[in-house]
């Protein structure tokens, strides 16, 4: 083994394993988040899959027949015959896409103006500390339960019509911007909210004057990222209960008809819609989030 | 009835701060006494934490003061609820190290947030100010220099022209009193120069009292009619510029180590011009060195 | 008006007289609130939404659901049988998770622009594909497997695992993305390989912020995975579907109860994971 | 359509028993679909012209909203399967069922569909059992591959189930158990009767539950004599050029081991909310000529895609019907 | 045979972008001829954008000259491919203005990160060293004074310190030549010299030749044995230090705003320590003055 000619304070640090070999990262006081996260993930997932019920079908003969599925989804879209059997035609199809739409501008605008309201109350240096924590545990609660299960709920609990939809959207989506507005609020520095209040201002004075424009751009931008993430929602919930849209008859064409073909060309136009607002909401994000 | 009030009356004010912090010394502030009339120039200097920020603030009640009585315009306001504090506050303006603009905001329109506290809460909130108020707002920012940068974004802008913003913002006020704390501690010896000459200019204009918390002694010798000296919470000296003599400085940051004054070498005021007392001081230990300190 | 041309001297006489800026600016603002106005109400139109009937049964709406939804005793009987989907899921967020995230680290080191491969249609090829995955339906995703894999856990994890994959990569395209590129300039000058490169600076500069995406898509995915359960058959999503269908609300509440403590739990570890990984 | 619109506009409905300006009625999911929109249109003018209030439709995608609705009258009439009938009376038991659909002889004798349970064609021998009338019993499904339709179908889950209860007394307590493994070796649902009959045909699952008017226009079944068509013992095939889902299992065959007829479901009335002389106006007009020969509820045999709810080929148009005439279906429960 | 190869041998370089950016002056680097010698220490000195960096990139590759060749102990390197070119950079060590330190790792795993280039696949990822590699990491860290940081994350050293970190790294390569890109332009007068001394001690004492970008003139001529000067990608001035009288320094900075040079008041060099050029020539304008600016 190499000697090594170091300066006594130098060779003090060094350390050696059990073999006596260099060690290249210090023993002491490492950071072990990663690496104990990890393990943890790892150990997780192998017993998942130990215990995992993979159901009575041949994995293999499924696999192929997944596949087959897919190249008719993907590759063969179509509502006419001869691969689609015309249940749908471009005209509803157009028609519940822009229901889904406007069930998610619904959402977003509704929610936004909750959470802008709720997010005031949230933030730390706007409100005093018991309303921010009661506040934020609450939301920290809605966001728990998924998204479908508020609708739901909603459902039998207000009936039909798309209200349900909305409001079970709605409310996922106010916790979500609640926690993003707040965040973007508690970042505004308290100086200027200290020197509006020192020349009298009031609370709403400050907010309109002060808050909102100091961060005006960063809520649309959080807010144009929720509106992507609630037409994902409203589809998914479309599937299930209330407002109907492109959601229920992407259900529809694939446990009614079970016409792949058909489902390929919702998928498509889903696909579509979700490209041209993440194109607009990633930009945003670039510009207002990350480089703020 | 005839007995003469002034404009601000401070008595026994004193400010402590519980919890963890506190192990040395509890009292940010502690008995202070002053008197601040109308249209006085009032400098208060004072090694960094001495309270000079905690002074201030306590006078406006940005901070509550744990002690003590503020008597401004012969009345008590040191218990005063929310709603009544607002009308006070439109009478005591405040200017800060950071200029605390909406820097999304023109300039223009910081300085009409002057106005807000003479407001209803829609009115002010929307932004619906008056012909008059729109007026007397660009006269302020050319009276400070600045009416070419009405319609700038106060992000646009440099430090001065930041804080002479911040001082349009004081005045649209109609304040009685405009309390700065360190408003010049950002800037360069330039601009601060200059932002000291506007704010007490414009002050001795419009007859307005101003208390200046500074830690550059010089300029606080320069400009203003009286001057307090702080040293941990404590008020240690007050008098006119000219009874400030180096042992008077030393006295005031004797015990601070990043300030001592080597009175033998340091002249009397004013100091060399623009640079903090702590440069200067950089020099060496004098007479009342360390010995003294605590 | 006349007053400040008065008392406003030279420079300023141009620039300010403008009052009509707080004019436009005020109908830009009344501009922007009616168009939101309107844009509403188009919305609500289109969908058949009455703000008025949603805000007004929102109140009895919630009492109908503390009443009937909160967990009863009864209930209480179910615990066992939830408690076991509830873990299922969990276990399937965590499984999709890491499958798709270690499948989403090769895809990103290889069409980031960092320390990706040069050759430019990798890249391309690589986002487009992300993006189509990331934004088929989860639904749709559900449905296509549902129809060869059958009904069973299986079939949940490959849907969780499809949109997870999808969601992954697009983060950690943009993590890796985001790296510094002087350290990876610095490992090429000094004559190290592409995976030299993506092993000794990639992967350490990104680690932290990969296992904070993977820690939030395990959140997720347990919202995630209610969905795909109702359309799969399993765990969470499908017991609460049994409950609610067969009007056992109390049951239902309980599965709802059950998620939110989990996930509360979850989010809570992960937070302290997260920061102590800095 | 402009008849269909928001729910409970009448969200208290239960003090308004003796007047009503407007009726609301519910379709479940499976009549909500777009293809029958029509028809529902051509219902609620049916509806309109005889109780001469105006009639708002509203359809769901969720089985328990429309049983909610009725119940709580949300909604004055429903459209309903026989199971959510029985449901939705337990809920509130002023929900009475007011018609319901003939068989084609215009009688209430065959008023009703079949619940199976099928298993393939090849495999009949193992459930074959000289001790049962039919000559087929269920005695060996235990530990079987079991495919239902879904935990809340009547003739795909409770009615087979039932029936596994009835012939495993000591083994299963409640049909919650069988929506789980244990009993069966592993619980398939198919989400619809043909994703049942599907997974059969396919093998994923050994046995499977799925009726029979959902299922035969993609088998070769003949249509004359509907009980002997659903008797256990026959086997049918898939029909050659059979529409999705069943392209994937062409040529394939199953059989009968157990039917069970399931009676037609009603359009129910929560008689709480809707004054009497109304409903006796609709019981009337509903089961006139008139009605039963509107070709937009009730198509020709032989004509598809116009859009009615109905078929002459599986009815002879709307009857009235007791509420007794369930008991059967409410002693499954 | 007998023949003598220089270490590095430049004909022509030359590299041009195009794009839309290219509007004026397409060529950022042109026909630049040069030799380095083993041993060599030359600093290339510049205004801003003259080409500093893309010369020393166009010497390893890491940008691809447009023109020109670079010969590399009488290898004609320009045409290399990829895998070839790794084995050259081995022996080409690099220096970044911005250290270029895998922040997360320690100090002497980045070290060690110099010897990638003579591992397989594997054992590189992995970070599979031999113990001699180690050794020596460690005793390159105590040589440039970090012995006691070795385990320390690179982010939590100074600036002073992680340069002298990517100094290691550049040694444990085994190097012929070092390329520094403005190794002290973020670093403070102190460090800046500290790291110059460490660079040029450790160099010679290795008889590695170096190449340094420089915006310090007076480093430049401190430190060097020969000094390049570049303006608008063109060499300029080929010399040793005491070649450079004011004139040059006026030459090659001439045209550029920022860097004008004050000929008559500007001595002789070495000009004052550790102050950029741009700094010491904003006293006035001389001779050479804006006239030749273009
Ligand atoms: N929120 C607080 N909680 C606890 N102690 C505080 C708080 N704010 C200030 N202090 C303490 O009060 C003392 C006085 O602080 P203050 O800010 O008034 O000093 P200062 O003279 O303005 O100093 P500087 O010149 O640095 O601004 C200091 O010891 C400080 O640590
Ligand atoms: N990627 C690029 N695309 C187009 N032009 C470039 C690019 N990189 C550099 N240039 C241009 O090439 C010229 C030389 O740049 P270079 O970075 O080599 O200058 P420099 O002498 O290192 O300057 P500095 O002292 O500021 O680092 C400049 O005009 C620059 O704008
Ligand atoms: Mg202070
Ligand atoms: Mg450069």
């Amino acid at each position: 083994m190499a000697g090594m000619q170091l300066t006594q304070s130098a060779a003090a640090v060094v350390e050696r394993d059990a073999r006596g070999r260099l060690r290249t990262s210090s023993s002491k006081g490492a950071n072990r988040a990663i690496p104990i996260t990890l393990a943890v993930l790892a150990v997780l997932t192998v017993l998942t899959f130990a215990r995992m019920q993979y159901g009575a079908v041949d994995l293999g003969r499924a696999a192929l027949q997944a596949l087959a599925d897919a190249r008719a989804m993907f590759l063969q879209p179509a509502l006419d015959p001869p691969y689609g059997a015309s249940h749908f035609t471009w005209e509803t199809v157009a028609q519940s896409t822009v229901i889904t739409l406007a069930v998610t501008v619904v959402c977003t605008l509704l929610s936004a103006v909750v959470s802008f309201l709720l997010a005031l109350a949230a933030s730390e240096n706007l409100s005093s500390p018991a309303v921010s924590n009661a506040v934020k545990a609450v939301v920290a609660v809605i966001r728990a339960i998924p998204t479908i299960l508020w609708v739901l709920v909603f459902t039998v609990a207000i009936g039909l019509g798309s209200e349900a939809a909305v409001l079970g959207i709605s409310l996922h989506s106010i916790a979500y911007l609640t926690k993003s507005y707040s965040e973007s609020f508690e970042e505004i520095d308290g100086g200027v909210i200290e020197a509006l209040r020192a020349s009298g201002a009031g609370f709403w004075q400050t907010v309109f004057q002060a808050v909102l424009p100091g961060t005006i751009t960063k809520l649309l931008s959080w807010t144009f990222i929720r509106f992507e993430i609630n037409f994902t929602n409203a589809v998914a919930v479309g599937a299930f209960a209330g407002a109907g849209g492109i959601g229920f008859q992407l259900y529809q064409a694939g446990t009614r008809y079970y016409n792949l073909h058909e489902v390929g060309v919702i998928v498509y136009v889903c696909i579509l819609v979700a490209f041209a607002l993440e194109l607009v909401s990633v930009r945003l994000r670039r510009r207002y989030i990350i480089n703020d | 009835m005839t007995q003469h009030v002034p404009l601000l009356k401070i008595t026994g004010l004193g400010k402590s701060y519980d919890g963890p912090r506190a192990t040395g010394q509890r009292h940010a502030l502690q008995g202070v006494d002053t008197t601040i009339e109308a249209g006085e120039f009032v400098a208060v200097i004072g090694p960094s934490g001495a309270g000079k920020s905690t002074f201030l603030r306590c006078i406006n009640r940005l901070i509550e003061p744990s002690e003590g009585s503020v008597v401004f315009e012969g009345r008590d306001i040191t218990h005063l609820r929310r709603g009544d504090l607002r009308a006070v506050h439109t009478k005591i303006a405040m200017i800060f190290q950071n200029y605390n603009l909406v820097y999304r905001l023109c300039a223009i329109q910081n300085v009409l947030h002057g106005r807000l506290g003479y407001k209803n809460a829609l009115a002010g909130a929307l932004g619906l100010y008056t012909e008059d108020e729109k007026a007397r707002a660009f006269e302020l920012l050319d009276e400070v220099g600045l009416g070419e940068f009405a319609y700038r974004r106060a992000d646009q802008l440099s430090g001065g022209q930041k804080q002479r913003v911040g001082i349009a913002r004081a005045l649209i006020q109609d304040p009685k009193i405009i309390l700065c704390d360190e408003p010049i501690a950002s800037l360069d010896p330039k601009s601060s120069r200059m932002v000291m000459e506007h704010l007490c200019r414009v002050t001795r204009q419009h007859g307005i009292a101003c208390v200046v918390n500074l830690h550059q002694v010089d300029f606080a010798l320069e400009f203003s009619d009286r001057i307090i000296g702080l040293r941990e919470g404590e008020k240690v000296f007050e008098g006119t510029p000219d009874e400030v003599t180096p042992q008077v400085i030393a006295r005031i940051y004797e015990g601070d180590e990043e300030a001592l004054v080597d009175v033998e070498v340091a002249g009397p005021a004013p100091l060399a011009s623009g640079v903090p007392v702590a440069d200067v001081s950089a020099v060496g230990v004098g007479a009342t060195a360390p010995g003294g300190a605590q | 008006m006349s007053t400040v041309d008065a008392a406003c001297p030279s420079a300023c006489s141009r620039a300010s007289v403008d009052l009509g800026w707080f004019r436009r600016r005020q109908l830009i603002t009344i501009g922007g609130v009616a168009l939101a106005v309107a844009v509403f109400q188009l919305g609500a139109s289109i969908c058949d939404f009455s703000l008025a009937y949603a805000l007004t049964s929102v109140p009895a709406a919630l009492a109908w659901m503390l009443q009937n939804f909160m967990p009863t005793a009864s209930s209480l009987g179910e615990l066992g049988y939830v408690l076991e989907q509830t873990v299922s899921t969990v276990l399937d967020s965590v499984a999709a998770t890491v499958i798709a995230a270690i499948l989403g680290i090769v895809l990103a080191v290889l069409g980031s622009r960092t320390v990706g491969v040069e050759w430019g249609p990798v890249r391309g090829i690589i986002r487009a594909f992300a993006s189509v995955v990331r934004n088929v339906p989860m639904v749709a995703w559900a449905l296509l497997l549902l129809l060869s894999f059958k009904q069973n856990e299986f079939t949940g994890f490959l849907a969780l695992f499809l949109t997870t994959f999808g969601q992954l990569t697009r983060f950690f395209l943009d993590t890796f993305d985001e790296i510094p590129t002087g350290p990876v300039e610095a490992l090429r000058a000094c004559g190290a390989s592409f995976w030299h490169v993506v092993f000794q600076a990639g992967l350490p500069l990104a680690a932290a912020d990969l296992m904070s995406w993977m820690l939030y898509m395990v959140e997720t995915n347990i919202r995630s995975a209610t969905l795909i359960g109702l359309l799969t058959g399993t765990g969470i999503g499908f017991v609460f579907q049994l409950y609610y269908n067969s009007f056992r609300y109390d049951c239902a509440g309980l599965v709802i109860v059950l998620t939110i403590v989990l996930v509360l739990a979850i989010e809570a570890v992960s937070n302290v994971a997260r920061r102590s990984m800095i | 359509g402009s008849t269909e619109g928001k729910g409970g506009a009448a969200t208290t409905g239960s003090d308004e028993g003796s007047t009503v300006d407007k009726i609301t009625m519910v379709w479940l999911p499976n009549e909500s679909s777009a293809e029958f929109d029509k028809g529902r249109e051509e219902f609620g003018k049916v509806l309109e012209k005889y109780a001469g209030v105006p009639v708002e439709l509203m359809t769901t995608t969720d089985y328990n909203v429309a049983i909610e609705a009725i119940a709580s009258g949300k909604a004055q009439l429903a459209n309903m399967g026989a199971e959510g009938f029985i449901q939705a009376q337990k809920k509130n038991a002023k929900v009475m069922p007011l018609v319901t659909t003939s068989d084609t002889d215009g009688k209430l004798d065959g008023a009703k569909y079949f619940s199976r349970i099928c298993v393939p064609a090849d495999q009949m021998d193992q459930y074959k059992d000289d001790s049962d009338p039919t000559g087929y019993s269920i005695k060996n499904v235990k530990s079987k591959r079991m495919s239902f339709v879904s935990a809340t179908s009547t003739s795909g889950f409770k009615v087979p189930s039932n029936a596994i209860m009835d012939a495993f007394p000591d083994e299963v307590a409640s049909t919650d158990e069988l929506t789980k493994p244990g009993f069966f070796s592993q619980v398939l649902f198919g989400n619809s009767h043909p994703g049942s009959a599907v997974n059969l045909l396919q093998g994923d699952a050994d046995v499977a539950a799925f009726d029979d008017i959902d299922v035969d226009m993609y088998l070769d079944v003949p249509t004359d004599d509907r009980d002997k068509a659903n008797s256990a013992g026959q086997v049918y095939n898939v029909k050659d050029g059979a529409a999705q889902p069943f392209d994937r299992v062409q040529g394939k065959s199953f059989g009968i081991i157990q039917s069970t007829p399931v009676l037609n479901g009603p359009i129910a009335v929560n008689t709480e909310v809707l004054p009497q002389d109304i409903i006796d106006k609709l019981l009337e007009g509903l089961t006139s000529k008139e009605t039963a020969s509107d070709e937009l509820l009730f198509a020709p045999e032989d004509v598809e895609d116009s859009g009615a709810v109905w078929s002459l080929g599986d009815t002879a148009g709307f009857i009235a019907v007791e509420d007794s005439w369930y008991d059967p279906i409410r002693n499954l429960a």
